[in-house]
């Protein structure tokens, strides 16, 4: 029997290694990474404790429906990526500041 | 200590040193690889949760088609792209990057102490379900139920995020077309 | 007429109001034609008119019992205002007084100023002050009372003004308005005073016999009327404020300098109103208010009254420009006015007022007859030099005879010798001067000696303007030989008016006795004080003392200024050419007399304009500097204050502003930052 | 047609047809303006004149006893746990305000006669102008406080606008400034409005109410709420009463201005065209001094009792301080705007004392101060419009080359430093005077207050009499020249128009003051009464 | 088999009867399909094809809407086994969502700058209509998946729009800086959907076990779950401290999606956030947050930040962004009541900030259209050129501002009161403080807000303003005079408004 605190802890690792990715990576592409690493913490959270939801299923089914999501996400955050590439040929967020203040 | 127990030790092993890899990585290229890993050792530890389906979803979904996509828009941009994106100075770790790790730690010590503080397994309703029985066992397939599930609780966002993918393919779809084309 | 009066009184009461109405007309028929000569005949035959409905008034009135009319004004919370006359002794005399002087004046004007561009406006100006003075002897209450008294100093500020493109006229006229307007707030407070004790404007409500002041009572610190009690020191601040009132406008020490420099407008209008009229208002104000006065407080009148009178008088004695000696002689003898109330001589103090107005005015008659002679030597000559200097005149006398005759007339009046007026009046007060202070302490012997030394002093500079003006030679014409002279009596615009005049400086108008001052039929009728048997020895020494004296120091004056022809100040250089007993007489003059009396003079008179005039300068200079300094402090501190606020808000928009860097992930970290300080201070809390 | 109604609403009516107007015929514009606030006379008159007085017309916190009332149901919100917000259009006139409106109508003639010297965006300027018109009217005649609210913030954009466009040349600072200052007062007095709405209920409906007349009733407060007076609420640690007597007190001080809230005022007269001068100063700068009776004094009797000697003192202060600084400056009309914070002065003074006379004197201040300082401006505006310069040391002896010019501003000057005769003199002496009574009769006040403030009038003459003798005496000499001396022609028949009956009326005031004292007597009598009962 | 199985017809029963109430967003889907169909085959005419179709079908939609009204005039409904709730409420909020969805429809083709967009602007409409969908579902989810869901989902299609205009740069760096930050919230707020899930076992606000899951939980853990979640939806309300993504994005994306993104998402974030909070409130024994407190330093912050920033803004959309934080904060005040009233007052001040909002939106693009001018400094005496907009544009303002006779006035005071009300039941003193930023802030909202028309009237052209070729379309204008109409009418008569609200 595993506990559910490991899964926890391991969704608590991931999350932190996921934001630390987001916050510090010079590329768009990384740092969507990291946020995927944010939402697999998430998953796994609803995925260890969807075990004691049979009857709803609440977790499992979440967890699909975040994946799916993810992926939407992933699509467009990569078409806009694409896009930003085309114009400012660089996928640095931190050159990409014209607009601010 | 059971094999699962050992596997679950196994699996988070993999999962977060490839995250810390791909954390620590300047090289895009083998933190997209490292990613798809910990990907897999994610899927792993759903299995362990007895989560199949949800781990299959996982492969498919994520490396059939994020990590695929992901690749393509390293094609898609080209080879100096792929170039540019490689060659980024070598900065493991950044003066720049301190405070994102300090509040990284903290947040991850702050969680790994209230986690530490909350025995999970106890939790009422936990306990609550296990006396329902209401515990997805190993013997248990869930795809049936999740099959029923999509179909019956879950059909409206199941009907709705089916919109969103459309939504998200129009969407995405128009800015990667060409201007010229339009 | 709100109250049923009987059909006598009503009378009276309309021929008053006529009396007051009639120059408003004019000033209003005058103001609305603008030019022409048309003005000057409006305004005497107001004026004339006026003054018949005065002496109707004043005949029907004079020591009858006092009618009160009034209609209802405005409401104002609980408090009636009513407007009503209120025709006592004291108003119908000073109703005819002022009537009396004024029309002499308005024919008189109508000569001095025919060639002046602004003739008409001179008269509007000159109905309207008649109005004012009028209208403020008969009013009833306080609120009317200030109003007029207020108009009063208007009119004059026009008149100082009249000719406004000159500065110095401008400078007076402020100065005269203004320091009339420290009077007026003193009046102001004084009135608060008494309505938020007595809960009344009403003079005779307040004023009369058995009015509310007589039976409000001051004890023991506080100030108790039949209804309220407040603490005494309002009625001493009400007391200050009419002070402040009177010496604003009867020239009072410390008041009394705008007066000299008032000087600047029309002789005419000196002659009404800073002689005669206006700045007699302040003596008819301690008249109307005289029962709120308790006895230490007409101790300070009397020696503020008297202490203006020597010190004035004093400063006459060496001063050049004609109409300013008149304009010290005028204050000086208001402080006589002012100390007689203060000794409690209200009679005579009134009396005074009366015999007063007559020979002042005569005198600035004479004065403007006199300088307009001087003015047409200086146009004719086209020489530049000052027509009101007493150097440049001299030996006017055959001249100008008829202003010569009323001039010593006029003159001998102010001095007081007998046969004239000024003896009846003057005389009162010096008597009863001497017997109040035998019931005070010794030191306030000195109040009726220094009278007395300025009774003489003003026999001297009265004497000196006569010999002066009317004596010796054409001064001016020794030092410009060719001078062309046309100098002659005025016309009859002139001459009548000052000839009747001088007529009413004469004691028969006053009293058949000419020695007795209580005979005097004015007198009689004010209630004169008890202590006024003739028993004591003042009532012979004194006269004869006074008038003996004063006849040795004209003939001092006489023997300085006629037989020497030389003033007495350059002495030195000029003695040798007269003869070795006169050069005695007057090294002893200047040595005994002249030297010490000059040097107080020119203190005095140093003191009038650098002390007094420094003062009020000095505070001039400090309001105007508080002035400066609240708004340095308005543009700096208040706005300042604002704009601090200002930057403010700014600088916390630039630091809220100040994490839009633009950089998409230091967004996410401050996010987070955020949430995680949130989980700690969760935790620790 | 109710009278009040269609007074206020005339002037939206007229800018609407000057809306729709094409601007060929811009020409007419002021004229169809000038129409208007004639109309808005005639009717403001026969208002006056039907005006009926009496006990049982006082007002003030007799809803009944109201006259020209309108009430109409008009915002019925169902919000709800709370009941109906319920706000009604309910206009209404008592003593307090009758003559203010006469006043105002009439400065408004003055006002666009003066506008004949606006000459860009006509269209603009007369809507803008109109919009004013209609909200001054509702303000002074509003007894719903969100009307009033309404009509009070309605006067601000118009305000700035009329400032800002055609004014001088620092006229962004002046009108940013003086709109900031303004919203800054009321955004908190709309705090206060709501925490009185939700605590006032009307006993017929009981609904929570804006009606201005119930919230005067102690006993229309629901128990407990923030502002009864019973519950003794307290707002950061202060006495929720006294905190909102502060606030709406604060709110009113600026637009009165009292001191130190006025520095808006100088600039924005400064920057102004002349007739929105005359309406700031003629008009707007009353509906301080009414905010504070109807609404300061009307709705916290208790606090504005208990606070009166600070209202006092800042009264005595305006008085002052504008003297002083009315002494130092040497641009005209920064003179006569604060010669304007030192005479409004008088009218916080007098409504300080709580006695009969102090509010009359203070009404009869606003309506004298309403002609006066119109008048001064006016003819501040008339040199300005000449030779555009208004330092006082560049000109000198005026009085020859512009006699009847002269006249009027020797008219306007004494009758403002309060010569007898003249409106002035009345207010400011019954203000003093009820100032000096209250220490006898109820306390409120020091003497010395009353005391100070006659200082001010003598302050007054100061520069007045200053300016008089700089500006306009001695021999002419200006600093444009000959140039200047051409453009210097006296008064024409238009500006004459405008001055000659406000001179009229402030003479008649001061000759028969019982034109104003009458109307307003019964309403400040029972004001007096209503707070008396408040004094400890 | 399965053990469910017994349970099907009853699902299906529940599915059935809920799709009676579920009309408007069956209607919506049925109009996505059409538009994505008619895109996909109209081809290059396809932009006016949708823009007609999308307007008429959302008319459709909100007589749908109206019809509603009457199925929940007792009580709220709650559909689809506890996914959604349909109350009085959410009605309002789908009311206002598509009302102005349809000007917004109309509003993108009367852009000339998207309007010029190469790739067309059929897909625009695709978008907006599936992200109305998400609207809607938003306002009446309640349940962890369909908030987590809708808020997904309504955030793809603002992403998409933010990033449309693909030839420009600034749309271009808009899109990334949003994706990012809301990929990263979105992360967050299922990380913190996740901690409530593990700690109470059940996604339904009014499941059985949730309240009392979290209530029995550690309070931090249990708190930082909730705050983690609120995150996720404070990005989309863009309160301090997620608002950071908002002045860049506004300012970067097309101005119609600045205008869909400073409304639409917006209103309905709000019924989201209520309809999460109120159980948390019902719920007595909830004790590890007072939401009260955190939703006041929440507005307060926002108040200040939004409002204080905007002062030094020289670009007006970026102005209008900071404003749109402040007016967030603002909201948050009325949301801090937690009755009836509050909420009642939120909707209103919604609907009023939409239109004043709106109107302020359309007239930056009628400036720019007419003369390039995107800068305050551009707009110097423009108001004397183009006097109708102009006061258009004053009007606007004013409303947002929040001075009388302006339907934002309205707004304001009933927010005050609701706020009051509360205040006067428990003094507290976050209330106190939230009514004084509230009306400080307003005084500091002028600073900036009167600085449009002071540049527009009062300040004076220094150069000759230069017309573009074309200039706006001419039915942009009427628009804005029935939204500035709008804007006073309502200022007079909010009865008007509160009568569908």
């Amino acid at each position: 029997m595993i506990s559910l605190t490991h899964y926890l802890l391991v969704g608590a690792c991931l999350f932190c290694i996921g934001l630390y990715v987001a916050l510090t990576k010079r590329n768009a592409i990384q740092i969507l990474i990291g946020i995927e690493l944010m939402l697999n913490a998430g998953i796994l959270n609803l995925v260890a404790f969807g075990k004691f939801d049979k009857a709803a299923n609440g977790g499992q089914l979440f967890a699909l429906f975040a994946i799916v999501l993810a992926a939407a996400t992933t699509a467009v955050a990569l078409a806009i990526i694409l896009n930003v590439y085309r114009r400012y040929k660089t996928i640095d967020p931190n050159k990409v500041d014209k607009l601010k203040g | 200590m059971s094999a699962a127990q050992i596997l679950f030790g196994l699996m988070s092993f993999i999962a977060l040193a490839s995250a810390v890899y791909v954390a620590a990585s300047n090289n895009l290229v083998r933190s997209v690889f490292m990613f798809f890993v910990t990907l897999f050792a994610l899927a792993g530890l759903y299995v362990l949760a007895l989560a199949d389906f949800v781990a299959v979803t996982q492969i498919v979904i994520y490396v059939g088609g994020i990590l695929v996509l992901i690749l393509f828009v390293f094609m898609l941009s080209g080879r100096e792209t792929l170039e540019a994106m490689q060659h980024q100075p070598k900065r493991l770790w950044k003066l720049a990057n301190l405070p994102a790790f300090l509040i990284c730690a903290l947040l991850l010590i702050v969680l790994f102490n209230l986690f530490m503080n909350t025995n999970a397994d106890a939790l009422p309703w936990i306990k609550q379900a296990v006396h329902n029985n209401d515990v997805i066992k190993a013997e248990n397939t869930m795809t049936e139920n999740i099959g029923i599930n999509l179909m019956t609780r879950y059909l409206l966002p199941f009907e709705v995020i089916s919109i969103l993918l459309l939504m998200a393919l129009a969407g995405a779809a128009h800015l990667s077309r060409k201007e010229a084309g339009a | 007429m709100a109250q049923t009066l009987p059909y006598q009184q009503l009378t009276t009461c309309y021929y008053a109001l006529t009396a007051v109405v009639l120059p408003v007309l004019a000033f209003a028929v005058n103001f609305f034609l603008k030019k022409g000569k048309a003005a000057g005949w409006i305004s005497t035959i107001a004026i004339g008119a006026t003054t018949v409905f005065a002496a109707i008034v004043f005949k029907q009135q004079w020591n009858a019992p006092l009618i009160h009319a009034t209609i209802p004004w405005f409401t104002i919370g609980g408090t009636a205002v009513n407007a009503g006359i209120l025709l006592n002794n004291l108003s119908v005399l000073l109703l005819l007084l002022v009537n009396v002087i004024a029309l002499p004046v308005h024919i008189y004007s109508m000569a001095y100023m025919s060639h002046d561009e602004g003739f008409s406006r001179y008269f509007t100006y000159l109905s309207f002050f008649c109005f004012s003075m009028l209208a403020l002897v008969v009013v009833d209450n306080l609120v009317l009372f200030y109003a007029f008294w207020e108009l009063v100093g208007f009119s004059s500020y026009l008149l100082i003004g009249f000719w406004f493109t000159r500065d110095k006229a401008v400078q007076a006229n402020k100065k005269a308005f203004i320091m009339n307007r420290i009077g007026d707030v003193g009046l102001l407070i004084a009135i608060m005073v008494l309505f938020s004790q007595y809960h009344t404007f009403d003079l005779n409500a307040l004023f009369s016999a058995d009015g509310l002041v007589a039976n409000s009572t001051l004890t023991n610190g506080l100030w108790i009327n039949g209804t309220s009690t407040i603490p005494a020191v309002w009625q001493y601040l009400a007391c200050a404020g009419l002070f402040l009132a009177v010496a604003a406008k009867s020239a009072q020490f410390p008041l009394h300098t705008w007066l000299p420099d008032a000087m600047e407008g029309p002789t005419s209008v000196s002659a009404l109103i800073h002689a005669a009229t206006m700045v007699a208002a302040g003596i008819f104000l301690l008249g109307r208010v005289y029962p709120l006065f308790s006895v230490h407080e007409l101790d300070a009148l009397a020696i503020i009254g008297c202490f203006t009178a020597f010190m004035a008088a004093s400063i006459a004695i060496t001063q050049n420009d004609l109409k300013r000696i008149l304009a010290f002689s005028t204050i000086s003898q208001l402080g006589f006015m002012v100390m007689a109330m203060g000794i409690g001589a209200y009679a005579s103090s009134l009396f005074h007022l009366v015999t007063h107005a007559f020979f002042k005015c005569l005198l600035f008659l004479v004065a403007g007859a006199v300088i307009h002679e001087m003015q047409h030597i200086r146009d004719e000559n086209k020489l530049d030099f000052d027509p009101q200097n007493i150097l440049y005149m001299g030996g006017l006398r055959r001249k100008m005879p008829i202003t010569f005759i009323t001039a010593v007339i006029a003159g001998l009046a102010l001095v007081g010798l007998p046969f004239t007026s000024g003896y009846l009046s003057k005389d009162g007060i010096l008597i009863q001067a001497f017997e109040w202070s035998d019931t005070k302490a010794g030191v306030f012997k000195i109040i009726p000696i220094l009278t007395l030394i300025t009774s003489w002093l003003t026999a001297f500079y009265v004497a000196r303007l006569v010999f002066k003006v009317f004596f010796g030679k054409f001064r001016l014409s020794e030092v410009n030989p060719g001078l062309k002279l046309h100098v002659h009596d005025g016309p009859w615009k002139f001459n009548v008016p000052m000839i009747f005049l001088a007529i009413c400086c004469l004691f028969p108008v006053f009293s058949l006795n000419p020695f007795l001052y209580e005979h005097a039929w004015i007198y009689k009728s004010f209630l004169p004080s008890n202590f006024l048997e003739r028993m004591n020895p003042y009532h012979t020494i004194i006269p004869i003392a006074l008038n003996i004296l004063s006849l040795l120091v004209i003939y001092w004056a006489y023997a300085v200024y006629v037989l020497d022809k030389k003033l007495p100040l350059k002495q030195n250089n000029w003695l040798f050419a007269f003869s070795y007993y006169q050069w005695y007489f007057n090294e002893a003059y200047q040595k005994v007399f002249v030297q010490p009396v000059l040097a107080i003079s020119t203190g005095l008179f140093a003191f009038d304009r650098k002390g007094i005039d420094g003062l009020i300068h000095f505070f001039n200079r400090i309001i105007l500097w508080v002035a400066k300094l609240s708004a340095a402090i308005d543009r700096y501190v208040v706005d300042g204050f604002l704009h601090f606020v200002v930057a403010l808000v700014r600088q916390i928009g630039n630091f809220a502003r100040s994490f839009q860097t633009g950089r998409v992930q230091y967004y996410l970290l401050t996010t987070v930052v955020a949430i995680v300080a949130w989980v700690i201070l969760k935790i620790l809390i | 047609m109710n009278l009040l109604t269609l007074l206020i609403f005339i002037p939206l009516l007229a800018g609407l047809v000057i809306a729709v107007m094409p601007s060929s015929l811009r020409g007419s514009f002021k004229y169809i303006t000038l129409l208007t606030a004639v109309i808005q006379l005639v009717l403001s008159v026969l208002i006056y004149l039907n005006f009926k007085t009496g006990a049982t017309h006082a007002g003030v916190v007799h809803e009944d006893q109201f006259q020209f009332v309108q009430k109409l149901p008009w915002i019925r919100l169902n919000l709800g746990g709370v009941g109906d917000l319920q706000i009604d259009y309910f206009v209404g006139i008592d003593g307090v305000s009758v003559t203010l409106l006469v006043m105002s109508a009439l400065v408004m003639i003055v006002a666009v006669i003066a506008s004949w010297e606006i000459k860009t965006n006509l269209k603009g300027y007369f809507i803008l102008f109109l919009i004013l018109d209609m909200a001054v009217f509702g303000v002074f005649s509003a007894l719903d406080f969100f009307l009033f609210y309404l009509f009070y913030e309605l006067m601000l954009l118009p305000l700035y606008f009329l400032i800002g466009m055609w004014g001088g040349p620092r006229r962004e600072y002046a009108s940013i400034k003086f709109f900031l200052y303004t919203l800054f007062g009321s955004v908190f007095m709309l705090l206060v409005m709501v925490g009185l709405y939700l605590s006032v209920k009307d006993p017929v409906t009981g609904n929570h109410t804006f009606n201005i007349i119930q919230m005067m009733n102690p006993a229309n407060y629901d128990a407990g709420s923030v502002f009864s007076a019973l519950s003794h609420q307290t707002i950061l640690g202060m006495p929720a009463r006294m905190v909102g007597f502060v606030v709406l007190f604060i709110a009113f001080a600026i637009k009165v201005p009292v001191v130190p809230l006025h520095t808006w005022l100088p600039d924005a007269h400064v920057e102004a065209p002349t007739p929105v001068s005359i309406l700031l100063a003629g008009v707007l700068l009353k509906i301080g001094g009414y905010g504070i009776i109807r609404i300061c004094a009307g709705i916290f009797p208790d606090a504005a009792v208990q606070s009166s000697y600070w209202l006092g003192l800042l009264g005595v202060i305006s008085i002052l301080y504008g003297a002083l600084n009315a002494l130092a400056q040497r641009d005209l009309k920064r003179l006569i705007a604060y010669s304007s914070v030192s005479h409004m002065g008088f009218v916080l003074l007098g409504i300080a004392s709580f006695t009969a006379e102090g509010i009359s004197g203070a009404i009869m201040q606003m309506v004298s101060h309403g002609f006066l300082s119109s008048m001064l401006f006016f003819l501040v505006g008339v040199v300005y419009t000449r030779v555009h310069d208004r330092d006082i040391y560049n000109f000198r002896g005026l009085a020859t080359l512009m006699p009847s010019y002269t006249l009027f501003v020797v008219i306007a000057f004494f009758a403002s430093l309060g010569l007898p005769g003249f409106s002035a003199f009345v207010a400011e002496a019954f203000s003093l005077a009820g100032a000096f009574k209250s220490a006898n009769t109820n306390g409120l006040l020091p003497q010395w207050m009353a005391a100070c403030g006659a200082l001010g009038i003598l302050l007054g003459a100061g520069y007045f009499l200053w300016t008089l003798q700089r500006m306009f005496f001695g021999t002419p000499l200006l600093k444009g020249g000959e140039s200047w001396k051409l453009s210097l022609t006296d008064i024409n028949w238009r500006e004459r128009s405008a001055l000659i009956p406000l001179a009229f009326m402030a003479l008649l005031l001061g000759v028969m003051p019982s034109l104003v004292f009458n109307k307003i007597n019964d309403s400040v009598l029972l004001l007096v009464d209503f707070t008396r009962q408040f004094i400890k | 088999m399965n053990e469910l199985l017994p349970l099907i017809p009853g699902q299906l029963e529940d599915v059935l009867t809920s799709l009676r109430s579920f009309v408007p967003e069956l209607c919506l889907s049925g109009l996505f399909l059409l538009v994505f169909l008619t895109d996909l085959i109209a081809g290059k005419q396809s932009a006016w094809l949708c823009r007609s179709l999308v307007s008429a079908g959302l008319l459709v939609v909100l007589f749908t809407d109206l019809q509603q009204v009457a199925l929940v005039l007792r009580e709220a409904k709650v559909l689809f086994g506890n996914t959604l709730i349909l109350t009085r409420t959410a009605i309002s909020f789908k009311l206002i969502i598509d009302f102005f969805a349809v000007f917004l429809a109309l509003y993108v083709g009367l852009d000339r700058k998207l309007e010029q967009h190469p790739k067309g602007l059929g897909d625009l409409y695709t978008i907006i209509t599936a992200s109305l969908l998400g609207l809607h579902l938003m306002t009446m989810s309640f349940n962890l998946l369909m908030l987590f869901l809708s808020v997904e989902m309504v955030s793809l299609a603002s992403y998409l729009l933010a990033a449309y205009r693909s030839e420009s740069g600034f749309s271009a760096e808009a899109g990334l800086k949003y994706v990012l930050f809301g990929a990263v919230s979105s992360a967050v707020m299922l990380y913190g959907i996740s901690l409530i899930y593990s700690l109470s076992g059940s996604l339904n606000y009014l499941g059985s076990n949730m309240l009392p899951g979290l209530a029995a939980a550690n309070p931090v853990l249990a708190g930082l779950a909730v705050v983690l979640t609120l995150a996720g939806l404070g990005f989309k309300l863009s309160f301090t401290p997620m608002h950071f993504w908002a002045p860049d994005v506004y300012q970067g994306a097309p101005t119609p999606v600045t205008a869909y993104l400073s409304i639409l998402p917006k209103a309905s974030g709000f019924a989201l956030l209520t309809n999460f909070l109120i159980p948390f409130l019902v719920y007595e024994r909830w004790h590890a947050i007072d939401f009260r407190v955190l939703i006041s330093v929440i507005a307060i912050a926002s108040m200040i930040v939004g409002n204080f920033a905007a002062i030094w803004q020289k670009n007006i959309k970026r102005m209008l962004a900071y404003s749109s934080i402040g007016h967030t904060g603002f909201l948050l005040m009325a949301v801090t009541t937690f009755t009836a009233q509050g909420i009642r007052s939120l909707t209103f001040y919604i609907a009023a900030y939409a239109i004043a909002n709106l109107a302020a939106l359309m007239l930056v693009t009628y400036f720019s259209d007419e003369t390039n001018a995107e800068d305050l400094e551009a707009y110097r005496g423009l108001g004397l050129k183009y006097p109708v907009a102009a006061v258009c544009f004053t009007i606007s303002l004013i409303s947002l501002t929040g001075l009388p006779a302006t339907v934002g006035f309205n707004g304001k005071l009933l927010v005050f009161s609701s706020v009051y009300s509360i205040y006067q039941q428990n003094h507290s003193i976050w209330l106190l403080l939230l009514l004084i930023t509230g009306a400080l802030t307003t005084v500091v909202s002028l600073f900036y807000y009167i600085k449009v028309p002071l540049y527009l009237f009062i300040k004076k052209a220094e150069k000759v303003i230069e017309e573009t070729e074309e200039g706006a379309a001419p039915s942009l204008l009427p628009i804005i005079i029935i939204l500035s109409f709008l804007v006073i009418l309502l200022g007079i008569f909010p009865d008007f408004l509160s009568f569908l609200l």
